[in-house]
């Protein structure tokens, strides 16, 4: 339980990053702290009590069937695959902020409101 | 534009070689081990941004590196896709696996059938990918200019 | 083996996108020729592919490298056949029309197209998946792609916008990357059909409620519905217009609302009959959408902010046509999904064509267009005609089965609502008319001359589409809309069809 | 299918007017080409709906539902007054436009709109209708945009106002459909039982369809658009839509509604609101009438008067008020059509259609100044004229409803006899304004337009007598009574045409063998002198057309009839006019700005509502996600914690 509720305090932390830190980089690590909560909840959910990490090292657990007692290896590649997406978005958000600051000279973003209304 | 101190150069020179090569295995052992492409080709990029990091570079051989490694990045994701399609065309299933390559002896390293070669593909993009989004952002002008 | 195709709607667009680096090293006009080749096969691909659903009436079903049930699964039917005609014609006269557009860009022409080409892959991909955590990297790599394209200017606004839009997005994605978490842990599969049948076994359940609405977080950020929509102006109004038209168009129908009723009707199996919370909610916000979204649209002055406002007032109709949950309701949602695509893609698309003609899109400063650019202007005032649902267009078929679904429902305070809001979009789309195209020049920003031919044909193609999907309403509700309802309609019967195949 | 003679009325016309808009050397052969060809359909389709027979060709069908189009005796006789209107009218406009601007455009859109105006006509159900009668309001907002001035505004003012009203109609139609879903069709226009008219749904839709074709024939309130169309549009503009096409179409459907679909007569209530419009169009739109000061204005408000007869005839449930209606329709239509096309040829010489610069062309333009009399008096309600038939019945039928019972009768009555009245004084104003009186001296030059300017207006006279000496049995046996579901039509109190129309053609000649002799030889105002010195025209000493009573009091003969007039009935006149100058400013500030007013406030409170709306988008980001977060927590409350 209290690894889920790691996760949901992680999440909640991102938030509050997000919505209240004014710093463009600050933002960007607060959303990074989302995607981990999630990634963490996401490779929790394969987990299994006393079970082996999903890799097979002597050929003869193929034969023996040892594989039954592996946490489930899904989440984990499913969370390998959201990280790789979560690497593309924080590169790209950094590039935007670094933009960001070459155009309006500043990082916070309570000063770059030129679009409104 | 001259990188940085002698002693980084001098550590980077004898890291990157082992870099490159740990991440040159890391892909290639893929199908067997933890790792793969991806993470093999963090670990090329990050020796390709150390290098870079530490000598420096002039901005027309980064502009060249730049266009080269876009180059890398989409030759990886073609031959990737490229293996794919051969898939598609030889059995009618997109990435299917059997008939093209010797498959299923486990923890040999020619076992995977077209696993280790997309293995290499996804390196090949992720580690030119990387870098070029390093250089992208312009990460070495700010270090440079100091 | 009849899904072969399936593959094609991704494998195509990536090899585009792959090439157009490397081949525009040689040539930079590669980039052009590339995309149009690309979206144009994409575009018989998916018409052969909707005249094979047709025809056999049975979807067509692949296994990603053949690995069954534990495999990636694709997945054709009516419905799929809808989004992805609709993804690939916007695509197709999107990418065309770049080609004399993106002269206003100095350079980088070819990051254009690749970031178009993964786009279109991303949408098409996300149509045809038949897997959980398939639709959610698809959705990203198109997201990804959409931002990346509406900061392309790189001036301040499009940073801008692409930074506010980005953040907002991927908190929705994060959103539903939990919610996709936390289906897993409860049905351990990520196949839509077999996680149909065992979401099926648990009844409705809180957890049942809390994973629709965490996932209804993430698409409603998706498709800009109040009170999630703070994005989708600035990120329309500042991207390119080819890029507007797609988004606006294209993007938040499918990475929203088709999306969210795929797994909503054939997953969760929502019915009017049995969570009618669920509707009452879509119609909620669905009508606060319309309304806020009209009355925003109505204030603008600036010609895409406005079209941009606009969106989100039609992503209300849709709403709440899905809501009224019955035949009707659903079929006018899916026709507005179409009309909506062909109609507001004109429309940015003319805007496209005004701004490059003449520098500027301030309407107060437009003046007398209707002289110099003829089929911009009765381009945009067809496509205006349509929106706000005057026969015989496509928008009219549409909100007219909305109606008549509202009648059918017995919510005649919607209907009228609907009505209503008909006139208020043509208040505010006649109100460009007036200021930009007709009333007469002084000295103000015009221009000389109408914009190239591609530019004009590309939207002359969406024009006619509008016009002959309103005539051949029939054929069309017959054919393409009509068995695409159906699909939904029939809830989990799709499971079934899945398995069973 | 695509041969049947049905879908051809609808695709010829158009395809001629895209041709000829495609290739514009052409267009005013391709034009020709395709109005006659309508004109030889209808009347092929005329004669065999001549039969009684209906004919039937369907679409579209879906199971039960099927979708066509149909001709019976009433679609028959409306089609062939269509295509004879149009092409008169074009037949006019080949001279009249040409070298004016966007005169392309001018005959693409007629053609489109014969051929959507022959759809309305042949449409069987209501959904096909509406298919074509929206196709019309996008029509006609093209149209509108030809002309001088601000047509951007003309033509959005009808689009927002008929708009509005067809929207009212669709929802009419939806109402129908979802209520009474008649196996076999989308609510047919022509049912075999007439639909029952007392349930509230049923009203409502009556309602909301009445509403819908009121609209389109420019009954109060919703006629605003017609004058102001006339500020800018051209002249063929204006003979083609307000006032043939649209009152046709307008009525057509009124008809439609009230004797085939629903039984009028069934619903007393619903028969004196729809007398009540009748009347108070009739009377309002004359009064505005009578104030204006330019021509085509003041012909476009009697436009909107006429229509109101039509309403009160049809209102009264009376056969014999609705073939009144019917008959007044098409009265109305041919010599509005003729007094637009003759006052357009006034027009095309002067260049100008504003009174007070205008008069004394009768000289110079016989031909048109006898068309536009011919047509005056027909407006006005001279026996033996079509317009005095038509009206009479209209009366007739009001009397019977008296008879009924109905005791609002005599108001009803006193209008319409008075807007009569008011319609001659004011039609004798324009006559005198335009072809009598004193000739400005830029108009000198002026000369009887070419034969295809004149034969339309003039042969549109001819039909004026024609249909008012033989009104039974050329008009009324022939086209109205066929066209109506009565079988017998009881007229009380005989009125016999032939003779009546011989004595009033003797006393006719006489008066113009006088007219001739006394007053167009000689111009009063023959030779000017100051000071015993002769001096040549001048503009100050011309009397122009307003001054009307006090220059004909000097005629003769005739000026002493008009002296003893002046004395008693202008005086009055004089008298009235100041007091419906006054109903009139109130009634334009009144209800037209009024409800101008209320289009604004909606608008200006739709607007500041958005404007607030969209200051609270301030590009604050974090704002923006507080916003996302409150509405997953409305997400959580309503689904999660129901």
């Amino acid at each position: 339980m209290i690894p889920y509720l790691a996760c949901v305090l992680l999440f909640l932390i991102g938030l509050y990053v997000v919505i209240s830190k004014r710093n463009l980089i600050k933002i960007v690590i607060g959303f990074s702290l989302i995607e981990y909560a999630v990634n963490l909840f996401f490779a929790l959910v394969g987990f299994k009590k006393g079970a082996l990490a999903p890799i097979i090292t002597q050929p003869e657990q193929v034969r023996m069937g040892v594989a039954r007692n592996f946490v489930d290896p899904v989440p984990q590649a499913l969370v390998l695959t959201a990280i790789v997406i979560g690497l593309s978005t924080t590169a790209l958000m950094l590039s935007l902020a670094m933009r960001l600051y070459e155009k309006y000279k500043t990082f916070d973003i309570s000063e770059i409101r030129r679009l409104k209304g | 534009m001259r990188g940085m101190s002698l002693i980084v150069q001098v550590m980077t020179g004898l890291l990157a070689g082992i870099l490159l090569l740990y991440g040159g295995y890391i892909i290639l052992h893929g199908h067997l081990t933890p790792g793969g492409g991806f993470a093999g080709g963090v670990l090329v990029a990050a020796a390709l941004i150390l290098v870079s990091l530490a000598f420096g570079a002039v901005e027309q051989v980064e502009r060249r590196e730049y266009i080269l490694s876009s180059i890398f990045e989409s030759s990886g994701g073609l031959l990737f896709l490229g293996l794919a399609v051969a898939g598609y065309l030889a059995a009618d299933y997109f990435f299917r696996n059997a008939g093209l390559f010797y498959i299923g002896r486990p923890l040999e390293l020619v076992s995977g059938g077209i696993i280790p070669l997309a293995n290499i593909a996804i390196g090949l993009k992720v580690g030119a990918g990387l870098f070029a989004i390093f250089l992208a952002l312009g990460a070495s002008r700010f270090v440079m200019k100091e | 083996m009849e899904g072969r195709i399936l593959p094609l709607f991704v494998a195509i667009p990536l090899a585009g996108a792959f090439l157009v680096p490397l081949l525009s090293k040689l040539w930079t006009r590669f980039a052009d020729l590339i995309a149009s080749i690309t979206s144009a096969l994409l575009l018989g691909v998916s018409v052969y592919g909707w005249l094979m659903v047709n025809a056999g009436g049975m979807p067509l079903h692949y296994w990603v490298g053949g690995w069954r049930i534990i495999g990636i699964a694709m997945w054709f039917d009516a419905l799929t056949a809808l989004i992805v005609l609709i993804i690939n014609i916007v695509g197709f006269c999107a990418s065309v029309y770049s080609i004399r557009y993106l002269d206003r860009y100095t350079g980088g022409r070819w990051k254009f197209f690749t970031l178009l080409l993964l786009l279109i892959a991303g949408l098409n991909g996300l149509a045809i998946s038949g897997d959980l955590f398939n639709m959610f990297v698809f959705i990203e790599i198109s997201a990804i792609a959409s931002y990346a394209l509406v900061a392309f200017g790189t001036e301040e606004e499009e940073v801008e916008a692409a930074f506010k839009y980005m953040v907002l997005g991927e908190v929705g994605g994060a959103v539903l990357l939990f919610g996709i978490a936390l289906i897993y842990a409860r049905a351990s599969t990520l196949n839509l059909a077999h996680l149909s049948q065992v979401l099926a076994g648990f009844g409705r359940t809180p957890f049942y409620w809390f994973v629709i609405a965490t996932l209804l977080i993430g698409f409603a950020i998706k498709m800009g519905m109040e009170p999630f929509h703070a994005w989708l102006a600035d990120a329309h109004f500042s991207a390119p217009a080819p890029i507007s038209a797609m988004l606006s168009g294209v993007f938040i129908k499918v990475t929203g609302v088709y999306a969210m009723s795929r797994l909503m009707f054939n997953v969760f199996g929502v019915s009017r009959a049995e969570t009618p919370a669920f509707f009452n909610l879509l119609i909620a916000f669905g009508a606060v959408s319309m309304v806020l979204g009209g009355l925003l649209a109505y204030t603008q002055n600036d010609y895409k902010r406005l079209l941009a406002y606009s969106s989100i007032s039609q992503i209300g109709y849709i709403l709440v046509a899905l809501g009224i949950g019955n035949f009707w309701g659903i079929a006018g949602a899916l026709f507005h999904i179409l009309a909506h695509a062909l109609g507001k893609g004109t429309l940015f698309l003319a805007s496209g064509s005004v701004e490059r003609q003449t520098g500027t899109r301030n309407l107060e400063q437009l003046k007398g267009l209707e002289k110099t650019m003829p089929a911009t202007t009765w381009s945009h005032i067809l496509a205006s005609f349509s929106m706000a649902g005057l026969p015989p267009f496509a928008g009219f078929f549409s909100k007219l089965f909305i109606i008549i679904g509202a009648i059918a429902a017995r919510m005649y305070w919607l209907a009228f609502l609907a009505a209503l809001f008909s006139a208020v979009t043509l208040g505010y789309l006649t109100k460009v008319v007036n200021m930009a195209f007709f009333v007469k020049q002084n000295s103000s920003v015009t221009s000389t001359r109408e914009a190239p031919g591609l530019m004009v044909l590309a939207m002359l193609v969406l024009v006619v589409l509008t016009v002959a999907v309103g005539v051949g309403f029939r054929g069309v509700l017959d054919h393409l809309v009509g068995p695409a309802a159906r699909v939904l309609l029939n809830g989990l019967e799709y499971a079934r069809l899945v398995l069973g195949g | 299918m695509l041969a049947h003679p049905f879908i051809l009325m609808v695709l010829v016309p158009a395809v001629a007017g895209l041709l000829g808009y495609l290739i514009g050397r052409l267009r005013n052969e391709f034009s020709f080409i395709g109005t006659v060809a309508s004109l030889y359909y209808a009347i092929r389709l005329f004669l065999l709906s001549r039969s009684g027979e209906p004919i039937e060709l369907t679409i579209l069908a879906i199971g039960n539902i099927t979708a066509g189009l149909r001709l019976d005796q009433l679609s028959g006789f409306i089609l062939l007054f269509i295509s004879i209107f149009t092409t008169l009218i074009l037949f006019y406009s080949f001279r009249y436009m040409r070298g004016r601007e966007s005169t392309r455009g001018f005959y693409l859109y007629s053609l489109l709109i014969l051929g959507f105006a022959n759809g309305v006509v042949l449409a069987a159900d209501l959904v096909t209708l509406f298919f074509f009668w929206g196709g019309l309001l996008l029509l006609l907002y093209a149209i509108l945009l030809i002309g001088r001035g601000e047509t951007f505004r003309t033509a959005r003012k009808a689009l927002l106002l008929v708009g509005l009203s067809d929207f009212a109609m669709l929802l009419g139609i939806v109402i129908l459909i979802v209520r009474t879903f008649v196996p076999g069709g989308w609510i047919d226009l022509a049912p075999r039982v007439p639909l029952p008219l007392y349930d509230p749904a049923m009203i409502a839709g009556f309602v909301l369809i009445a509403a819908g074709a009121l609209a389109k024939a420019g009954a109060m309130p919703l006629h605003t658009w017609i004058p102001t169309a006339a500020e800018t549009a051209p002249v063929p503009v204006l003979a083609l839509i307000p006032a043939a096409l649209d009152k046709l179409l307008g009525i057509y459907l009124l008809i439609r509604l009230t004797v085939y679909m629903f039984d009028i007569a069934s619903n007393m209530v619903l028969r004196n609101v729809l007398m009540a419009i009748g009347a108070g169009t009739i009377l309002f739109a004359v009064m505005m009438a009578l104030v204006q000061k330019r021509m085509m204005k003041l012909l476009a408000f009697h436009a909107v008067s006429q229509v109101g007869y039509m309403v009160l005839g049809i209102g009264t449930g009376i056969p014999v008020g609705i073939a009144g209606g019917l008959f007044h329709m098409l009265n109305n239509a041919v010599y509005k059509t003729g007094l637009f096309l003759a006052g357009g040829s006034v027009e095309h010489w002067a260049k100008t259609d504003e009174l007070e610069k205008l008069g004394g062309l009768a000289r110079q333009m016989p031909l048109s100044f006898v068309s536009f009399l011919v047509c005056a008096l027909a407006i006005a309600g001279v026996p033996p004229l079509n317009g005095f038939f038509s009206k009479w019945m209209v009366y007739q039928g009001v009397l019977a409803v008296g008879t009924e019972g109905n005791r609002l009768f005599p108001v009803f009555l006193v209008a319409a006899m008075f807007g009569s009245v008011l319609t001659l004084a004011s039609f004798l104003k324009l006559l005198h304004a335009l072809f009598l009186g004193q000739r400005p001296a830029q108009l000198e030059r002026v000369r009887e337009v070419p034969l295809t300017m004149w034969l339309p207006p003039f042969s549109l006279a001819l039909a004026c007598v024609v249909f008012g000496v033989f009104a039974y049995q050329l008009s009324l046996r022939g086209l109205i009574i066929p066209g109506l579901k009565f079988h017998e039509l009881s007229l009380s109190g005989v009125w016999s045409p032939i003779p009546a129309s011989l004595l009033l053609l003797a006393a006719l000649g006489v008066g113009a063998v006088l007219y001739l002799l006394s007053v167009a030889v000689k111009p009063q105002a023959g030779r000017t002198f100051v000071g015993g010195e002769q001096i040549g025209y001048s503009e100050e000493s011309r009397v122009p057309g307003t001054a009307f009573y006090s220059s004909v009091k000097h005629m003769p003969i005739i000026g002493e009839l008009l002296i003893f007039g002046e004395r008693g009935a202008f005086d009055l006149y004089n008298w009235l006019v100041g007091i419906f100058r006054v109903i009139g400013y109130v009634f334009r500030e009144g209800v037209d700005r009024a409800l101008k007013a209320l289009v604004e406030f909606i608008g200006r409170l739709i607007y500041y509502f958005g404007l607030g709306l969209s200051r609270i988008h301030t590009g604050n980001l974090p704002l923006y996600l507080s916003w996302v977060f409150l509405g997953a927590v409305i997400f959580y409350l309503l689904l999660f914690l129901r």
